[in-house]
């Protein structure tokens, strides 16, 4: 069977990763598609990890992997309680409507 | 009793005292007012005991205490005094009972503040007379500025805040500059100690750079030309007290930091822009003469005055290169830095004089416009009469302190180069032109109004205070040979120190 | 054998009664004050005499030394101290003299002036100042003395401050004067640049080491130092001594009291600019260059000064003119190197100076304070002494044979005409018509105020004021009290015989010897005492020359115009009227210089304040770079949009340009 | 393998975690009346923890977990440091806090699990503890941003500060894992090991700048600022004190671990990114501070131009540079506290004292905390003989021995520039009136707050004094 090459996978985590960054610039609708493409950051990040742990033949990096798992998931919690606080608040979570703080 | 670290005494008992100013006299004026002057004149007697103590024949560097401070960088509370430093220090002090004496009832509103924030003023300037240690130096040369920034704030005219904030950030500009000269300097010769640093052989082109960084900083002080404009908003705005403090002993922070720093630490590059600061001087003495006819506010005239008056002293100070090093005239050379010194003491009690005669004028009249007042000779005679000793004093008139320093420098300034020395001399007549013009305009003629001839005469605490004054300024005229001899052999290591080039 | 202490006392004297009179207000009063100046300035007079004798006959050495070190400087040292010799004594009698005669007169002149005190201490210190002056023995203690008196004469000239006139006269005084001044200081750092140090003797031990040396002031032409350093202290001298350009101020001083227009603008203060060339002789005799440039200088203010006297209508005035043409006299002595003929003069027209000064100042009382000679005339029979003593102080101004002037005049004119250094032509032509306009104005001023028909009105109540209206006096003009007439009396002595017994020992008797030095080339007087055979000599002699012709044609001339036929006056000033222009706006030296110095000054000072602080450096640098910020500050916050998005997309941009910086350099 | 010894090197750190789940339990079970208690438990287990950290000191660096977690010098001093920070925001923040209900236990639990957090940060020996000391720390201080449940702003504050700092700690994450491919480990001191032979050097350069963009925003430096005013201004004002304060501390001992420790022999590229941040931080910060009103929003953009300060110490990698980073922000977090605790002081009830205008005429009413804010506004400032100028004499000192001379000279015209807001505040207190209507500015007579606050403040002049055995300290922990 053909062995896919590091690169790919190299590849593959980071256009992720691209997309993931752009999602946060990008939309200016809501805040919960936000915190999809943080999730969808670390995910990239995961990849890179075990490709890499895989190809290294060490394991640290896929332990590594668990802790941002886990991390992740106490991330998204918080990140989706403030988004509740804020709806609570101001009736929105339109990113676009959050900017009573500038200048 | 000399194994007392008199200077550090100097130094923090005003602080202290401040203290226990802000504590003891915040409901009670009197007990501020008092408390202040009892500090200010024990101030002005130990200085006197330092005085006694130091020797003036060996010179000198005497006196010293020396901390660690900071290893780290190898900076240490290394204090100790020379001639020059001692009778800084004395005007200081005695600058200090003579501006405590000349508020005294005129600042009403926070009292305590007021004076505690002059006593600390006291002794920050006195620190920066004893520091031997750069960083140290710097320590007080900066902090002056906070106990300035407040009085000139709080207690000052409409514009204060203007006044004040100028004050504060053009002297600040200048200052950083020097302190990042002083980190070079650390990052070159590793270590802040002065006596370290006057030894080290730096190269031309460091010394350049150095050179320029502390003329920055001690130009604004000084302040030389074109970097002075803060100190006539300063002045007007200043109340009597600060404008006193500011002139008479401010000033001499600026160049006692290049008698200090430029002249010992850069010799060659001083020696390269002496021509630099030699014009800017003669150029402060004319255009700035010319300034001062003009103002039709006298405390801008006094203000314009002390910076006509401060080019004598830089030009004394940067003469010598032409005269010790150009023509090998030690003689003449240590004739121009003892004249700069005795310059920066005599403008010292001369301007500090002139600015209790305002400050007198203004609490009767409550204006600084010239053309508000007139024929003072007929409504407060004792006063005109001061009035004019001092305004003599300033455009230099024999067997007065204004003339010593400004002679001295004349005659050195000819063996340099005769044209220095004429266009120096041009400030006996325009000198004596916005002086006595100012004079003929309030003394002499008559009352413009009412209030103007209704003037009540100078009570007895405003005569004793003037009176000070001008014992100080005659006995400095008519017999100056002790302060010169308090000097001479601290000048004359100097100029020996200034003859060997570093490269 | 002089004591130190006798001269201390000599000097300290009139200052101590000038801090009594002047700072005990209440304590001390009016008569007290004038008590204490007058015996004060008498002691020192007396004092002065006590030196002169012991000097002149009691056979006591030069006496120079040090009282303090002033200051020390290295191997520098100056100090306060006393040079006593011949010179220094004639001028110490001359000068306390006058000061003691003008204290007298002051007595009853400023009797009711409400500054009587002031005054006292006024004219006392400057007794003490010009006592510095003429004792020093170093330029600096000259320089003391020389800016004191300038203090003293601003004080008094502005005396009634609150006449506008008086203080801008008593400002315009003083700057003149310190343009002198800063010529003479320049001239002192020049010595010291030359000789290392300051103290007369050791100066003009060396003085001759002088010959060959320059200096380069511009470069590439050396100067010679002699020359320049003579030159920069004659500028001093001509302030002081106020000889053309610097004598705008005199004339103007007039504003003062007339005791001080006697005292200072007369007899003392304006000769220390002679007294000190005099003393600088040494110096002087190395540079006939600065001989010939003092030569013309003094000739042109003698003849031009005089000429503008001749039109002038203020009875001080014409008298002020006259001691500028006189001063001329002196200097012009001093050009030709005959130093103790200026001095001579000195002393001479000290007394008849004083005198006439005097004497105006009694018509003037008389007169309340009327000083416009159209509305006077006539008063001989009024004021008889004054009048008698005035003629007297006239002769002698007049040069005619017989009175002290007389003697030193001509004595000058005709060694100008021994003389012949460059200019010596020039001068001599300047001096003798110099002797018509003298004897012109003087007449002139004698024949307006005491002869002719009175042109005042007497209309009792008027009341007595300050501001003039032709002449309308409250009473009649009378005689003065005799503390004002017993000085002119006792001035008028000297003014008639000093001349006889002092002009051979003087002048051909070496009689100065150290103090005063001529190089035998320069030395015209040696060459006139050849000829001298006594003062009868001279005397007879004298109706056999020029000048007294000429002064006789000038007092045939006023005779005429102003005594017998007045009205010709106008007519020959009508006729010629452009001159007559020129002679009354003074050649316009004065508008030139307010125009020039005074409201250029101001011009300039305005320029430079709102243009180079205000403008350049204030608004353009310091309060531009302040606003600048600002603005900046104000834009740069709007980056801060508050949307998440530019928030993140910032960060990512910045990113970026790491990666992209790291790409460019950092790659290796 | 793991023993017991592992445990005993991080008793603090253990003692803390139990102690915190402590202060929560504990906190249930009172009633609202009773919180003080709360209050004063956690402050002594605070105390407790600084002794256990001071007691357990040893002259050499020790290890633990196969070199997860290191304790050394720097460590412990950044610890005590965080812990005196955040025990100051205790005792200041307490009056605030009753006066608008927001005097709950989660505050105290929350604050000590995030400077567990921190602590874990500062001693971390491997990418991965980085990594949970960072979300630690990072995940209670979203919540804290938000404690004001009522506040618009400070839940807007909140999520700003929890996206991008999800964002940051998502681009820091793919370095590491860049990192980890380059060099095939996860722990810092054999990535420097490796660093200097690794055969993917572009790998690992690209995986430094991740890294770096990550310390920029624990650090709050220009280009990754932008949360910081928002942040500042939003949060509740002892949060902002707290966020001002440890973090800063924190983000120094991440850029230690991570830059020098780990990437150490890639200085030369690191060194240059640091010197740009900084420019761009100082310039930007100071200038755009003059604009602001807002008190706590100023007191930010301040923030970011000493962060660029302190940058110009770390773009000198040597132990002075270090030694002087560690100086400047014990320093800075000192006087923030001093800064930020006069807000908290003056607020009251519907009134936070947060716009500039609210301290007019300052001085006429309460002269004393006049005083401390003026000593902080100088020592913000560096002006002698406050304690800002010896710190930031030392970083300018260590700048310039690192050849950075022209930062230097950048650093100190932006000073200048900075100087003007900070005298405005002074000026505001001292020179202005204070405005009509406006009710007395009334301190709390909270003794406690009183007494702390003036130590406090005093300190930045004593300090002065004893910069030098400071110093010293610093110098040693990084070996100096």
């Amino acid at each position: 069977m053909i062995a896919i090459p590091l690169s790919w996978y190299i590849v593959f985590a980071t256009v992720l990763f691209c997309i993931a960054i752009a999602g946060i610039f990008i939309n200016r609708k809501n805040v919960i598609v936000l915190l999809m493409c943080i999730e969808l950051m670390l995910l990239a990040v995961n990849t890179n990890f075990v490709a890499f742990s895989r190809f290294l033949g060490n394991p640290d990096g896929q332990v590594f992997v668990f802790f941002i798992l886990t991390v992740a998931a106490a991330e998204s919690a918080i990140g989706l309680a403030i988004v509740v606080l804020m709806f609570r608040n101001r009736r929105t979570i339109n990113v676009g409507e959050i900017d009573s703080l500038r200048y | 009793m000399s194994t007392w670290p008199i200077l550090s005494i100097l130094i923090w008992l005003p602080c202290a005292g401040a203290i226990l100013v802000l504590l003891a006299g915040g409901a009670r004026p009197r007990v501020a007012r008092w408390l202040t002057l009892a500090f200010t004149i024990i101030m002005f007697g130990l200085s006197l005991v330092m005085l006694v103590q130091y020797h003036a024949g060996p010179g000198g560097f005497q006196l010293q205490e020396n901390l660690a401070w900071i290893p780290g960088i190898h900076t240490s509370y290394h204090l100790g005094v020379d001639g020059i430093a001692v009778a800084l220090i004395v005007l200081t002090t005695f600058t200090s009972i003579l501006v405590i004496g000349g508020a005294w009832q005129v600042v009403k509103d926070k009292v305590h503040q007021y004076m505690a924030a002059m006593l600390v003023l006291e002794g920050l300037l006195i620190g920066v007379f004893c520091a031997m240690d750069a960083l140290l130096f710097y320590l007080f040369f900066e902090a002056i500025l906070i106990p300035m920034f407040f009085l000139i704030g709080i207690w000052g005219g409409p514009r204060r805040v203007y006044a004040t904030l100028k004050f504060f950030i053009y002297t600040f500009f200048g200052s950083i500059f020097f302190l990042v000269g002083l980190l070079y300097m650390y990052h070159r010769a590793g270590t802040f100690d002065l006596q370290t640093l006057w030894a080290f052989p730096f190269t031309l082109q460091e010394q350049t750079w150095l050179f320029f960084s502390f003329l920055i900083a001690f130009a604004v002080k000084t302040p030389m030309v074109p970097v002075h404009t803060w100190l006539p908003d300063a002045h007007v705005e200043a109340p009597t007290g600060g404008s006193v403090i500011l002139a008479a002993i401010m000033l001499k922070v600026g160049t006692y930091g290049f008698i200090r720093f430029s002249l010992p630490i850069t010799p060659d590059a001083s020696q390269h822009f002496a021509w630099l600061v030699i014009v800017l001087s003669l150029v402060a003495i004319i255009y700035i003469g010319y300034v001062a006819l003009v103002q039709p506010d006298m405390k801008k005239l006094v203000a314009y005055s002390s910076i006509a008056h401060m080019g004598f002293v830089t030009l004394g100070l940067f003469i010598v290169y032409m005269l010790a090093r150009g023509q090998h005239d030690v003689q003449t050379a240590a004739l121009g830095v003892q004249g700069a010194v005795v310059q920066m003491v005599s403008h010292g009690f001369v301007s500090g004089a002139l600015f209790t005669c305002i400050g007198v004028m203004y609490d009767r009249l409550h204006t600084r416009e010239i053309s508000a007042y007139g024929g003072l000779a007929k409504v407060m005679p004792w006063f005109a009469a001061f009035l004019v000793l001092f305004a003599m004093a300033n455009c230099g008139l024999p067997f007065t302190s204004g003339f010593v320093g400004e002679f001295m420098v004349i005659l050195s300034a000819f063996t340099a180069n005769p044209w220095i020395a004429l266009l120096a001399a041009y400030s006996l007549i325009i000198g004596a032109g916005y002086t006595l013009y100012l004079i003929k305009r309030i003394v002499w003629g008559t009352a413009p109004t009412k209030e103007a001839a209704a003037m009540p005469e100078i009570n007895t605490r405003e005569g004793l205070v003037l009176g000070a004054f001008a014992v100080a300024v005659l006995a400095m005229g008519v017999y100056p040979w002790p302060l010169m001899h308090l000097m001479d052999s601290s000048v004359a290591q100097l100029v020996t120190h200034l003859l060997a080039s570093k490269i | 054998m002089i004591s130190q202490n006798l001269l201390i006392v000599l000097a300290a004297a009139p200052l101590a009664g000038a801090l009594i009179a002047g700072l005990g207000r209440k304590q001390v009063g009016r008569a007290g004050a004038a008590a204490i100046a007058t015996i004060s300035v008498a002691l020192s007079f007396a004092l002065s005499c006590v030196v002169f004798y012991q000097l002149v006959w009691g056979g006591a050495p030069v006496f120079n030394h040090d009282v303090y070190t002033w200051l020390e400087v290295g191997k520098l040292s100056i100090g306060i101290g006393f040079l006593v010799d011949r010179l220094t004594a004639l001028m110490l009698v001359v000068v306390t003299f006058v000061s003691l005669m003008v204290h007298i007169y002051t007595i009853g002149y400023m009797r009711d002036d409400p500054g009587f005190q002031r005054f006292f201490a006024y004219i006392a210190l400057f007794t003490f100042s010009m006592l510095m002056l003429v004792l020093a023995n170093n330029f600096l203690q000259l320089f003391v003395g020389w800016e004191l008196v300038g203090l003293v004469s601003y004080l008094l000239i502005g005396f009634w401050f609150d006449r506008p006139t008086a203080s801008a006269a008593a400002l315009k005084a003083f700057l003149v004067n310190r343009v002198g001044d800063f010529g003479f200081i320049l001239g002192i750092a020049a010595v010291l640049y030359a000789f290392h140090t300051l103290d007369y003797s050791a100066v003009f031990a060396q003085a001759p080491s002088l010959s060959g040396r320059t200096i380069e002031v511009v470069g590439g032409h050396p100067w010679s130092l002699a020359t320049l350093i003579c030159l920069l202290l004659f500028v001093g001298a001509c302030g002081k001594s106020a000889q053309v350009p610097l004598h705008v101020w005199l004339p103007d001083s007039m504003e003062g009291p007339t005791p001080i227009s006697a005292l200072i603008h007369a007899a003392t203060m304006v000769t220390a600019g002679i007294f000190m060339v005099a003393r600088m002789s040494p110096l002087y005799e190395m540079s006939p260059t600065a001989l010939s440039v003092v030569l013309i200088v003094g000739a042109t203010t003698a003849f031009f000064m005089g000429l503008v006297g001749i039109v002038q209508n203020d009875i001080k005035r014409v008298i002020a003119y006259s001691t500028l043409s006189q001063l001329g006299y002196m200097v012009v002595a001093l050009g030709v190197s005959a130093y103790a003929a200026g001095i001579f003069h000195l002393m001479t027209h000290a007394f008849f100076k004083a005198l006439l000064f005097l004497g105006a100042g009694s018509v003037i009382v008389a007169m309340h304070h009327e000083q416009d000679m159209r509305y006077m005339g006539g008063l001989r029979k009024r004021m008889p002494i004054t009048w008698i003593t005035m003629w007297i102080g006239s002769l002698a101004l007049v040069a005619t044979p017989g009175f002290s002037g007389f003697f030193s005049k001509d004595t000058i004119i005709d060694a100008v005409g021994e003389s012949h250094i460059f200019g010596s032509t020039y001068a001599y032509w300047c001096v003798l018509l110099g002797v018509f306009v003298t004897a012109l104005y003087t007449f002139r001023l004698m024949y307006m105020t005491f002869h002719g028909k009175e042109r005042f009105k007497v209309e009792h109540g008027a009341h007595a004021s300050h501001d003039h209206h032709q002449g309308l006096l409250s009473h009649a003009p009378k005689e003065s009290p005799w503390v004002i007439t017993l000085p002119l009396v006792l001035l008028a002595i000297p003014s008639v015989i000093i001349g006889w017994f002092t002009i051979k020992p003087l002048l051909y008797g070496n009689w100065f010897g150290s103090a005063i030095k001529v190089l035998p080339q320069h030395d015209v007087l040696a060459k006139m005492g050849e000829e001298f055979h006594g003062t009868g000599a001279m005397f007879w002699h004298s109706f056999t020359t020029a000048p007294f012709w000429i002064a006789f044609a000038g007092f045939a001339v006023a005779t005429y115009v102003y005594l017998i036929n007045p009205q010709l006056a106008d007519r020959a000033a009508r006729m010629f009227l452009p001159l007559y222009r020129m002679l009354t706006r003074k050649f316009w030296v004065d508008e030139v210089y307010y125009n020039l110095f005074a409201r250029g000054g101001l011009k300039l000072g305005r320029v430079f304040w709102k243009g180079g602080d205000a403008g350049l450096i204030d608004g353009a640098m310091v309060n531009g770079s302040a606003a600048v910020v600002e603005r900046s500050s104000r834009v740069f916050r709007r980056l801060q949009t508050g949307y998440l998005y530019h928030y993140a997309f910032a960060m990512i941009l910045g990113l970026i340009l790491l990666l992209g910086g790291l790409w460019y350099w950092g790659l290796h | 393998m793991f023993s017991l010894n592992d445990l005993l090197v991080m008793v603090p750190e253990l003692y803390l975690t139990a102690a915190a789940c402590l202060v929560l339990l504990f906190d249930v079970f009172l009633k609202d009346d009773q919180r003080d208690a709360t209050h004063w438990l956690a402050i002594i287990v605070m105390l407790g923890a600084i002794f256990l950290v001071i007691h357990g000191q040893t002259p050499e660096t020790v290890t633990a977990f196969g070199g997860m977690f290191v304790r050394d010098h720097m460590a412990e001093i950044l610890k005590v440091t965080v812990m005196v920070a955040t025990i100051l925001m205790f005792v200041i923040a307490r009056p605030w806090l009753k006066d608008r209900q927001l005097f709950i236990g989660e505050f105290y639990s929350l604050a000590i699990f995030s400077v567990i957090g921190v602590m874990l940060l500062v001693s971390a020996g491997s990418l991965i503890t980085v990594y949970l000391g960072l979300e630690l720390f990072a995940l209670p201080a979203y919540a804290l941003v938000a404690l004001n449940r009522e506040s618009k702003l400070s839940s807007e504050a909140a999520i700003k500060f929890f996206v991008l700092g999800a964002l940051a700690s998502g681009l820091m994450l793919f370095g590491m894992s860049l990192i980890y491919g380059a060099t095939g480990t996860l722990a810092l001191d054999r990535i420097f090991a490796v660093a200097g032979t690794t055969p993917h050097p572009h790998l690992l350069q690209l995986g430094l700048v991740f890294l770096v963009v990550g310390i920029g925003f624990e650090f709050g430096v220009v280009p990754f600022h932008m949360w910081l005013p928002d942040v500042y201004e939003g949060a509740p004002t002892p949060i902002t004190m707290y966020i001002s304060t440890v973090p800063k501390l924190a983000a120094v001992g991440l850029a230690y671990r991570l830059l020098e420790g780990g990437l150490g022999p890639l200085a030369a590229d690191w060194r240059v990114m640091l010197a740009i941040m900084a420019a761009l931080s100082l310039i930007v910060g100071n200038v755009v501070a003059i604009a602001q009103k807002n008190l706590k929003r100023m007191l930010a953009y301040s923030t970011i131009s000493h962060m660029g300060f302190l940058f110009l110490a770390l773009s000198n990698p040597t132990a002075e540079g270090y030694s002087a980073a560690l100086f400047y922000a014990v320093c800075f977090a000192l006087m923030e506290t001093v800064a930020f605790g006069v807000i908290l002081a003056l607020g009251r009830k519907g009134f936070e004292c947060d716009m500039i205008d609210d301290l007019k005429g300052l001085n006429r009413r309460s002269p004393w905390f006049a005083g401390m804010m003026a000593l902080a506004m100088f020592s913000l400032a560096g002006i002698p003989p406050l304690w800002g100028f010896m710190a930031k004499v030392l970083v300018l000192k260590a700048a310039i021995d690192g050849g950075m001379l022209w930062l230097a000279i950048v650093a100190i015209i932006c000073a200048i520039i900075g100087l003007f807001y900070y005298l405005r505040i002074v000026k505001v207190m001292y020179f202005d009136a204070p405005v009509e209507g406006a009710e007395p500015l009334q301190a709390k007579p909270d003794f406690v707050l009183r007494a702390v606050l003036s130590i406090n403040a005093l300190g930045l002049i004593v300090m002065i004094g004893f910069s030098g055995t400071l110093f010293e300290w610093c110098r040693a922990a990084f070996g100096v």
